[in-house]
């Protein structure tokens, strides 16, 4: 762990004391046997904004504790660990780095204060086709007499079905008829024209393909900063994304750990063959180098650091890869009973690849890193 | 190969195909045996896979090197070769595969007595019964020999209490070949190999649940099952060898498994589109997909070598080499099928997503299980350290 | 190992009795203490013509037997073993394949004899720059009254200081300037306007860069097929290389086995450390799935398939992968004395590399598999 | 922190950039500081190092930590982290780092008595000293504990027979930090931690030709050399203690190897040319690049965690780990710059090849000792699971 301040260090060990005393695992598994749709439970995410956490990114003056992105990791390191389901990163982090970095003071002051709290759930959406595609947007808001008309389909959409407010990824048509570049829009879930449809995933986040079809929106519905301001939002969803990927490795590794130390074969704790040893010694360096990079990632985008965009792409790279084959030596290691429903394994399993593909996978971030870095 | 040998050969491959053209239904060319192989309801489902088996075994190919007596049509090693060949060629299989004919029946050939083949051989043959294996045990999996299974000698019968796990297809199974302990002072020398009629008495069969969602491996729970004396194969203690040679049988057979698989070339393209070059447009992925299309390559060529040197008699110590690449290109697959995929391989069920990256989706989660059944990796690869690599156990243990 | 003719497993057999009893690794050290820059020694390279190695491809009417590719895999496979130098790939593979297949009648006469006699040793001139790239060679041939003139460097041709006739690869300019492809020359060593410079490099090879300063040649000194011709030639040499490459690399695994076997630490045989044997075990189907590939591409030259391009960059890129992977193991599992120039494990790493790099490394193999593929 | 410890900081900063300023030779900047550590001949060729070396020892700053007594400035932690920030900035590094400095004087701190620390940390500090380690013996290498080198009392003196290998730059050491059995009934019970005089007689040296044609590791044959009773550090038969700590400071140093390089992606551009978008042109070398500029970064961010969450004090497990990855990284880098040098790689000497072609491929051919010296990556990886993971050892032996 990086050297944390006073406050850092409370915030992770009470999300470390709540998620062992209300969120375990368990919990996860009640959520996937209810399978509303929702993917997440109303009851934990409101024990979470009574923590404050839903507000550790918005500003003090709208109800928020402006603890920063390691801040808001910390907690989402915790959470991960469990496989604790919430809209916390794309409420709390996507959609609150976009009114913060991008919205006016009246669009703050209208959803800030009601995210910051809990009362509104907001996602953020952005990917139309089979991978995370940030500049090939097809998704369109013509500017119209009275504002903008929104038409394009939007999909996986996590944590949509039960959204308030999305945040919507859009090319923006002049009147004229020329393009203007992306925008983010506000969209409020109930407008007239938006259609949700279920996805049933692997893992419930609650995604959805989300229509819209001549959604119509008011002038001042677009926020300050067009494709500069996604990036900038979506390096903040990938480095918390990256952290909380890094919290559930590290659970699967240990968990394994645990068993490796008590399951008997050939008269021998199996912890005790080198060949397993030294695989379980290799997943150790790439938790550690991944832990750096995360934590870098964080560190450098509450610097508003130049390099952090590849310090981020670096961090969700290496949280993907590590993640993923973490999960699949937690399968191995455990042999056959790691592929049975009724084992953990297979959440941590599944989670990983849906954690990868989220905000662009880890061939997306190495192909960006080495574009930053002029390969 | 002298001449007259060859042009027999030739002779043996055009009557094959011609009664190949006559007899295997088209629907069924090219088509992956395996949910038939696992599947009783699958198999069901399909009247033209009922017509193919019923003509095969009618021709005794249900086993093709099996005596006519068995129900087979005795061809020698070198015309069952010629045969697999024929059947490739028009995308045909072998539909009466099953545990029972590719794993019981030829150790069944070495190890049981004449009676004992005559009753169980031709119903396999013939495809008339699904057996299912009994060996590993909750406390048992990767040493396999340290099975607590009691079968205790109740005068007229055996007794017959424990619980097996990881048996395919329990479920839908008649008869389960199964490994019991006889003799709990000794570990290997303890074990003996009992064939049991699943419709005995005090026999539990519970489903598992897979978290690809499958559900054909089960638990199956033994409650003073009685057994006939004569169903034990063998002499008693003496089933730990009988079992490590079907269970040779068994990688050999899951060796095979995937051997070839069309390229990815196309779906990835599909998905990923192209570059100004035409070449498959994410670089990160086009490599990855190029290194795992050769490794395919090498490893059907590797395939075809080892059956080849072994000249189709007996087995060679490279099934459990072939095991392990086999089991690792097709992992290797099934990710990037999803890796390709993308947000679309990430489909449990229902609107959104169609039937085939379903199918990828559920493929790529069963796949991790081909690194642990039949021997896992780290059994595979030990295996090869000390039995083709020579190298030494640990001393003082 | 495929299965073999009669003629073929006496043949390997051969091969392999030779190298015992008159080249081993010492041979080749004792190459490198002399250390003349023609990177074989005539004697052994007589040898291997009298055991008639150096005209397996040649046509029995030209003094050769025409064993065919796989027939001189053999021979390679066991060379490699021990190190062997010889200008064998360059002169009776290369350049004898050259000959065969857009030779003339009377250019055949002139130089297959010579060279299946060993009398005659010589070498293909194709690589330019820092790797092999036969689609980009600057290296011309212009058209004159006279025949052609020939300017341009090639870099390296290996036991290029010692042939003497080198076969090489210029673009053909018209005299109207303009451009007729890829032709292949064929140069006698002693032209006026040929300059040689010797190489020192890691490996013993007779490598040379050669010049060609307004080199004049006759009409008819050019081989049918262009570039055409040019691959089909290089393919040969590159599955005949990877047999070698793979008999060097099944002897550093071997060698390596052998020390696990007898060498102890903490008590222990190493070689009964489950780790190291895993990655023995790993090495092994290594090896296994590169002898394939390199069979299957030798006997899809002899069958003249279509695949057979893709089938040789398969072979090649796995035998410069394993071997690399093998030599790099063989000097970990040694520890220290692996280090040492002593000790033979050096010399096979170094082999590694350079065989690797030449008629295309692993990359290249790589990108032409993947071409040829549609990927 | 309180802010009272804050500006003080920042004032010893602003002093130490100063200094460095009027002190630190600029022809030095951004230089590897290895060849200078590792080769008296290399640093004796360049004045410049010779007054950058006099004017840090002048400083106490040749040891910055150690009391101003035995030849440091008595440097707290922090303030020795900002030193080593300072310098970081402008390039600059300690030039009197040598196994002496970084490995056997912290170790004599701890275990050393006030006479040895007198007489023998001074010269460290002062650089008029260096030190060689004779640990390794043929038969002992991973298992370092079985070392038989002898080592008995004569009464006035030790008397010391044996060999040791792998002794780094032993033909230009002073002095020779050395393991000795003093007990042969136990193993590692029987070691001692002995000082010995390279000059007395007795005493043999001959370098070791590596593949990469580097000699400066030695074989040192020792044979009835006396050494002084005094020369013993710590008791009898307690040198493993001392050694194991010695060690735990290699691993350090050494995890510190090559921590930041600059990226390769203008070398590859340069030998590979660009593509239609300006991306390097071999697209499977650029994924390789791109994977190997990450893991390099992240290394570099572990390595300054480690020394961040060390806080400067003491040594944490991280070691072996760190050592593991940086050995990797550092190899991975040679294979690539070979590669992207492709056949101008290949070459040992002379002419058709730059000094730097000619450099990188000794590197390359030199980086497979990095996992194998300082403890191979495999005792490493036996550490990280029993020391940092707690897997258990083999039971029964």
């Amino acid at each position: 762990m990086a050297r944390l301040s006073e406050e850092q260090t409370m915030l992770r060990d009470a999300a470390a004391d709540w998620v062992r005393e209300c969120a375990l695992v368990t919990e996860f598994r009640r959520l996937r046997e209810i399978d509303d749709g929702t993917g997440y439970s109303t009851e934990l995410y409101a024990a979470m904004a009574q923590m404050g956490w839903t507000g550790i990114l918005v500003p003090e003056r709208h109800g928020g504790s402006e603890f920063g992105c390691l801040g808001m990791g910390l907690v989402l390191e915790q959470l991960g660990r469990q496989l604790v389901a919430s809209p916390l990163l794309d409420s709390a982090v996507a959609v609150v780095s976009a009114l913060v970095l991008g919205g006016s003071e009246s669009q703050q002051q209208r959803w800030l204060p009601r995210i910051a709290s809990g009362e509104a759930a907001a996602t953020l959406a952005v990917d139309e086709g089979t991978r995370h595609a940030p500049h090939a947007i097809a998704t369109t808001a013509a500017r119209t007499a009275q504002g903008w008309r929104l038409d394009g389909t939007k999909r996986p959409v996590s944590h949509a079905m039960a959204a308030d407010l999305l945040v919507v990824a859009a090319r923006m048509v002049a009147q004229d008829g020329t393009s203007a570049g992306t925008g983010l829009f506000l969209v409020d879930a109930a407008a007239d024209g938006l259609h949700r449809t279920r996805l049933h995933e692997i893992e419930p986040r609650g995604a959805a393909i989300v229509e819209f079809d001549g959604v119509t929106l008011a002038p001042d519905d677009v926020l300050e900063g067009g494709d500069e301001l996604l990036e900038r939002v979506l390096d903040r969803a990938r480095a918390c994304a990256a952290m909380e990927m890094l919290g559930a490795a590290q659970q699967a590794f240990e968990t394994t750990l645990e068993y490796l130390k008590v399951r008997t074969q050939f008269g021998q704790i199996i912890g005790a063959f080198q060949a397993l040893q030294h695989r379980a010694a290799a997943l150790y360096g790439e938790l550690e180098l991944t832990r750096s990079a995360v934590e870098a990632a964080l560190q450098a985008l509450d610097a508003d650091a130049g390099d952090a965009p590849a310090k981020v792409s670096l961090a969700k790279a290496l949280a993907g890869e590590t993640f993923r084959n973490v999960v699949a030596e937690m399968i191995q290691l455990h042999g056959g009973i790691g592929m049975t429903e009724e084992h953990d394994a297979g959440l941590y399993f599944k989670r990983a690849r849906t954690a990868d593909a989220n905000y662009g996978d880890a061939a997306f971030h190495r192909e960006r890193y080495g574009a930053l870095h002029g390969y | 190969m002298n001449d007259v040998v060859i042009s027999q050969d030739q002779a043996f491959a055009a009557e094959v195909a011609h009664w190949l053209a006559e007899n295997f239904p088209p629907s069924l060319a090219h088509k992956n045996p395996y949910p038939y192989i696992n599947d009783a309801e699958v198999a069901a489902a399909d009247p033209d896979y009922g017509v193919w088996l019923e003509r095969i075994i009618a021709k005794g190919w249900g086993a093709p090197t099996w005596a006519v007596e068995y129900g087979g049509a005795g061809l020698t090693p070198a015309q069952d070769k010629i045969l697999a060949r024929e059947m490739a060629k028009i995308g045909a299989f072998n539909p009466n595969r099953s545990y029972g004919q590719m794993m019981l029946g030829p150790t069944l050939l070495e190890y049981a007595n004449d009676e004992q083949k005559a009753r169980f051989l031709p119903p396999i043959a013939r495809g008339q019964v699904r057996w299912c294996q009994g060996f590993s045990e909750p406390g048992a999996g990767s040493d396999l020999a340290s099975l607590q299974t009691r079968c205790v000698d109740d005068g007229d019968a055996w007794l017959v209490n424990g619980q097996k796990i990881w048996t395919s297809n329990a479920h839908q199974a008649d008869w389960c070949f199964c490994l019991v302990r006889t003799d709990t002072s000794r570990k290997q020398g303890g074990i003996s190999f009992l064939l049991i009629d699943m419709r005995s008495p005090g026999i539990e069969v519970r489903p598992i649940v897979l978290i690809s969602g499958t559900r054909h491996f089960c638990e199956v729970f033994l409650t003073d099952v009685r057994v006939p004396k004569e169903n034990l194969i063998g002499e008693i203690n003496r089933g730990w060898e009988i079992a490590k040679r079907l269970l040779q049988y068994e990688r050999d057979s899951l060796a095979g498994n995937r051997a070839e698989l069309p390229g990815l070339a196309e779906v990835a393209k599909t998905y990923l589109g192209v570059d100004e070059r035409g070449r498959i447009a994410d670089p990160v992925l086009r490599q990855r997909l190029i290194g795992h299309a050769m490794r395919a390559e090498a490893y059907g060529q590797t395939f075809r070598r080892v059956q080849d040197e072994s000249r189709g008699g007996g087995l060679s110590t490279a099934v459990s080499v072939l095991k392990n690449l086999g089991a690792s290109v097709s992992q290797e697959r099934a990710e990037l099928v999803l890796d390709i995929v993308g947000n679309h391989g990430l489909g449990w069920a229902g609107d959104g997503f169609s039937e085939d990256e379903i199918e990828a989706t559920r493929a790529w989660l069963h796949s991790r299980a081909y690194s642990i059944y039949g021997g896992s990796q780290e059994i595979q690869n030990n295996i090869i350290a000390k039995r083709v690599l020579g190298l030494p156990d640990m001393a003082g243990r």
